[in-house]
């Protein structure tokens, strides 16, 4: 796509979420799961995992989010593609570990005079982080990916959030679509008319990124008059009365998330 | 005979910027009326909309719908009796798909659920876009997303329906579909007020027209009268529709009495003629 | 900035979404939205969320996107700033599995509390202290609080971060300079676009900021005989 | 014969959310000629002409546009070669004023100043906007942002110009201005596309039609012929113009021999008529 840098990032985001509107609506494991119940059910596996520390442990449990994957028909290289950076960060991030954790030297050298040596338990501690933060990573990506907006608007219903805020929620979930396009737009207009390409940052391409978002603010803030004359026309109220339905607990959603938190429990009191 | 149902008196009004949009507009709507606003591009049309909506305030003069002036604060009751339809569609629809917001506005008036099903299912047909159903509305083409918004301003039922632009970006049918329900609408009672600089589209839209140029009122008459008005329209940089145009020639030529409006009503019109003339 | 799931502990995870909490209750009775607020919260924080996906290069290959905490805190003020950002991260959280949702409150008191309060408590001291007057110093005083406010959030983050060196490796010795290096670049482009952004507004629309809880303090907008209809 | 200036060949694409917009469309344009994608709502119209731009990519198939591959890394060199004005105006100008934006593109040109206030000054008035110069662009109505954004792309005089809808929403005296605009670029060389569901102004527009409806290339021929085609129109959901409807059916019953399509050309070939009948 011949967009500037910034652009295709918008626009990433803006497809990135039709991709998990269409995956939120495949038939499977996670998807059949009331959203309550999975967001109990992946918060405890998080947290069982901060307190897991030992390495085979923790690959062990790896296979669960996968599990989830294969069974909830979420293309396996898409699960990877999405979790593989944050996990590659984290590694990045231990590298420092490697070498200033104490202990038995597995490689050791000598570069211009300083001693360096990475130690087993650098190793060790680096990796169990590492691991960890894919796990998180990965449990978090299948409640994403399983679940949508308009699961996550029921979700919010059931842990009782008041119906201004899912109105709110709502509203952004709409606009954002609406502020990629304009922003779109804006952008591809001006690139038309724009002879000189620059690709790095500089002073200039903050300074469109700034005053293009002025000028969307500024159309969106006149929007936004319009807009509450449309819902008011068609009787919005602050006090929504139109109740979010939001999906039972069935006994297959709470034997799910229970056998989860009883089963990471016991692993993680190991 | 009835009151009106909106009272336009002497409206003037600024934009901040000092561009004096509307400088001194009277006009009444009577209920069950079909009204057009017609005038060229920034001739204040849709100003006087936002006006009578109550969106902005007049800077003199008054105006007042169902008997309430737009400025009091009593008015915000009145709003829900009024259904509107901007000219970006983008502003109409704001929840996550499309079901949702034409559902939107008869589950607020607290209507039993299977009227809410009948009514959405009736409007969603006539509209043509029954399959659009469950997308969301930033997966919709232009066209579409405008047929929606219709759909949720007709599916409440409102006494007074203002529309801005409703014909642009409309295809053919989607036409047909939307005169078809404000047909329906107009026997139930409701006063439908549409602005235009289109026409061509008024002979089925409306019945009485509003002429309005530079933020004035023109001419105010019978769809028919005002449309034959060739001079008064070109010089506001209008011009009537193609029919009424060819066959008001022939009306000053003596051909014909009577000048037909619709495509339709032309055809037939000439084709008697021909038929006469033959033999 | 986003803290992922699997950096904190449970215990600053906690501790973070107990002093949140506190906010969020501040916040929303504070703001009493009234109903038109309600589509123009919802439109601006779209606005925004939109806005943070642009992405720019920062030091050594990596990236970093707009934070726009500082720019909504000063335009819609500081509670209903806290709540819009709150919705960007829940979002982020839960639709792109960006950042943790364990971490949401961490994340939601380094960006959403600090990174909006800081830049509109600095802003009003600023103003009733100095009362600028010309456009070139309200600019300036809006360039240091965006500026501050976005290094204070990364401070906070690794003070968070060091708190929790039961599963991260380190502590305040490093996280505290790598975030004020990476952050006082960042804080510069955050700062320009503050800069630009509220520029623009105040030459095409002073009427919007006029009406804002923090930049409708200054004294520009304080003998205008002009008043929007 | 010249190079074809857009290939599109068997293109196939569907959006993220599964919707199939277009499957296997094919056709050329030459260098110079006016072409106008005929179709109603959601046929893909709007689709294709991204694609052409290079904003999507064909899930199938490929487009060549100056004959360079739109999917290439090179294509992006052609990007100020094509001129487009996308449906919704308001994504068309970000600068604080209509002048301010008018003369973004040919100042980036580097053109000299005066060239660039000669050009600006003649597009201002063939548009009739020439009074709003000054104004920011949030302060217009719509059909005014609709010609200011019609501006900013006519006064680049673009190898390619890409207009969606574009006249929607405006009046008769801005259309007209747009045509002579066109047919100004259209002598020196430029090859237009437009985009458009009314088949009543495609006859000023364009030479030569595509009709496309849900998805596929149903027509592809002279403006007149594809016109006169009334049940394959139709059958799309569209219609012809009511001029060529009109005398269609006075052919079709052996009055005349020739279908006229605009409204000058029908008023003029039926006084004729009628004279001879009279005789
Ligand atoms: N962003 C999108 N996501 C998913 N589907 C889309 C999207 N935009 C358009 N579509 C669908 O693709 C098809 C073609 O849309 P397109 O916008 O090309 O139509 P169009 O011919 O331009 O119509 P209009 O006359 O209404 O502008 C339609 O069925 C539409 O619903
Ligand atoms: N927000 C605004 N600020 C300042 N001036 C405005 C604003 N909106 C419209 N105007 C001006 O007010 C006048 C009337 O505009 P209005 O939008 O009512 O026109 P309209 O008849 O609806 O035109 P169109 O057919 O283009 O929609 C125009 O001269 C326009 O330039
Ligand atoms: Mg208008
Ligand atoms: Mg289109």
């Amino acid at each position: 796509m011949n967009a500037p840098t910034s652009l295709r990032d918008i626009m990433a985001g803006a497809e990135s979420l039709v991709y998990v509107e269409d995956l939120s609506e495949k038939k499977g494991l996670m998807q059949a799961i009331n959203p309550l119940a999975k967001l109990i059910a992946i918060i405890g596996m998080i947290i069982a995992s901060l307190f897991i520390t030992n390495l085979t442990v923790l690959l062990t449990i790896c296979v669960i989010p996968m599990v989830f994957a294969v069974s909830s028909r979420v293309p396996l290289k898409q699960f990877f593609l999405r979790t593989a950076m944050i996990a590659l960060f984290a590694a990045v991030l231990s590298t420092l570990t490697l070498f200033m954790t104490p202990g038995t030297a597995v490689w050791a050298a000598s570069i211009g005079g300083f001693n360096l040596s990475i130690t087993l338990e650098g190793l060790m501690r680096g990796t169990v982080f590492t691991v960890r933060v894919w796990f998180c990573v990965a449990s978090l990506i299948m409640l994403v990916l399983s679940t949508g907006f308009d699961k996550t608007i029921k979700l919010f219903a059931s842990i009782k959030v008041p119906s201004v805020v899912i109105q709110l929620f709502s509203l952004t979930y709409r606009y954002f679509f609406v502020s990629v396009e304009e922003a779109q737009s804006v952008l591809i207009a001006k690139e038309a008319r724009t002879y000189v390409h620059k690709r790095n940052l500089n002073l200039q391409s903050l300074k469109d990124l700034g005053s293009i978002i002025a000028s969307l603010f500024i159309r969106t803030y006149e929007r936004s008059e319009r807009v509450y004359l449309a819902m008011k026309a068609r009787g919005f109220q602050i006090e929504d009365n139109s109740k979010h339905s939001m999906p039972k607990l069935r006994i297959r959603d709470v034997a799910f998330a229970s056998s989860i938190i009883v089963a990471f429990a016991a692993i993680a009191m190991l | 005979m009835s009151e009106p149902i909106v009272t336009v008196k002497d409206v003037k009004f600024s934009y901040p910027a000092g561009v004096s949009a509307l400088h001194g507009v009277s006009f009444d709507i009577k209920q069950g009326e079909r009204i057009a606003l017609l005038g060229p591009n920034g001739s204040g049309k849709s100003t006087l909309i936002l006006l009578i909506a109550g969106l902005l305030t007049p800077k003199s003069g008054e105006i007042k719908v169902f008997g309430q002036k737009t400025t009091s604060k009593d008015f915000q009751k009145f709003r829900s009796r009024i259904g509107i339809v901007f000219q970006d569609p983008d502003d109409q629809l704001f929840t996550p798909s499309v079901i949702e917001d034409i559902e939107y506005g008869p589950k607020n008036l607290k209507l039993p659920d299977v009227d809410v099903h009948e009514r959405s299912a009736h409007v969603l047909e006539k509209m043509g876009i029954a399959h659009l159903k469950d997308r969301p509305p930033h997966r919709l083409s232009f066209g579409e997303k405008k047929k929606v918004s219709l759909a949720t301003a007709l599916v409440l039922k409102p006494e007074l329906l203002i529309l801005d632009e409703p014909t642009a970006n409309l295809d053919l049918v989607s036409r047909r579909g939307l005169i078809d329900t404000l047909n329906e609408l107009s026997r139930t009672g409701t006063t439908i007020i549409v602005s235009t600089h289109d026409a061509e589209a008024i002979p089925e839209l409306a019945n009485r027209i509003v002429v309005i140029s530079h933020g004035e009122k023109l001419v105010e008459g019978k769809t028919g009268e005002v449309l034959q008005d060739k001079k008064m329209l070109e010089a506001s940089g209008l011009e009537p529709p193609t029919i009424v145009d060819l066959f008001g020639e022939l009306k000053a030529q003596g051909y014909i009495n009577e000048v037909p409006l619709t495509a339709a009503e032309g055809k037939e019109s000439l084709l008697k003629l021909l038929k006469e003339r033959r033999l | 900035m986003h803290i992922p799931d699997g950096y904190l502990t449970t215990t600053v995870s906690v501790a973070a979404f107990a002093i949140v909490i506190v906010f969020w209750i501040i916040s929303f009775r504070k703001i009493k939205l009234a109903e038109q607020q309600v589509p123009m919260m919802g439109l601006l924080t779209a606005l925004f969320f939109a806005a943070m996906f642009a992405n720019y290069p920062v030091l050594f290959g990596t990236t970093a996107h707009l934070l726009g905490a500082a720019v909504i805190g000063l335009i819609i003020g500081p509670f209903a700033g806290c709540i819009s950002m709150t919705i960007i991260l829940v979002l982020q959280s839960l639709l792109f599995g960006d950042g943790g949702i364990t971490t949401l409150g961490a994340n939601v008191l380094n960006m959403a509390v600090i990174g909006v309060f800081i830049p509109c408590a600095l802003f009003y001291i600023f103003n009733k202290a100095a009362k600028p007057k010309s456009r070139g110093s309200i600019l300036g005083m809006v360039f240091v609080s965006a500026f501050v406010g976005d290094l204070l959030a990364a401070v906070a983050a690794a003070v968070e971060l060091s708190l929790s060196q039961g599963v991260f490796q380190y502590g305040l010795s490093v996280t505290l300079p790598a975030m004020i290096i990476n952050h006082s670049i960042i804080g510069v482009a955050e700062g320009v676009v503050a800069v630009i952004m509220i520029g623009t507004l105040l030459k095409l629309r002073p009427d919007v900021l006029q009406s804002s809880p923090i930049l409708g303090k200054l004294a520009i907008f304080e003998n205008k005989t002009e008043v929007e209809p």
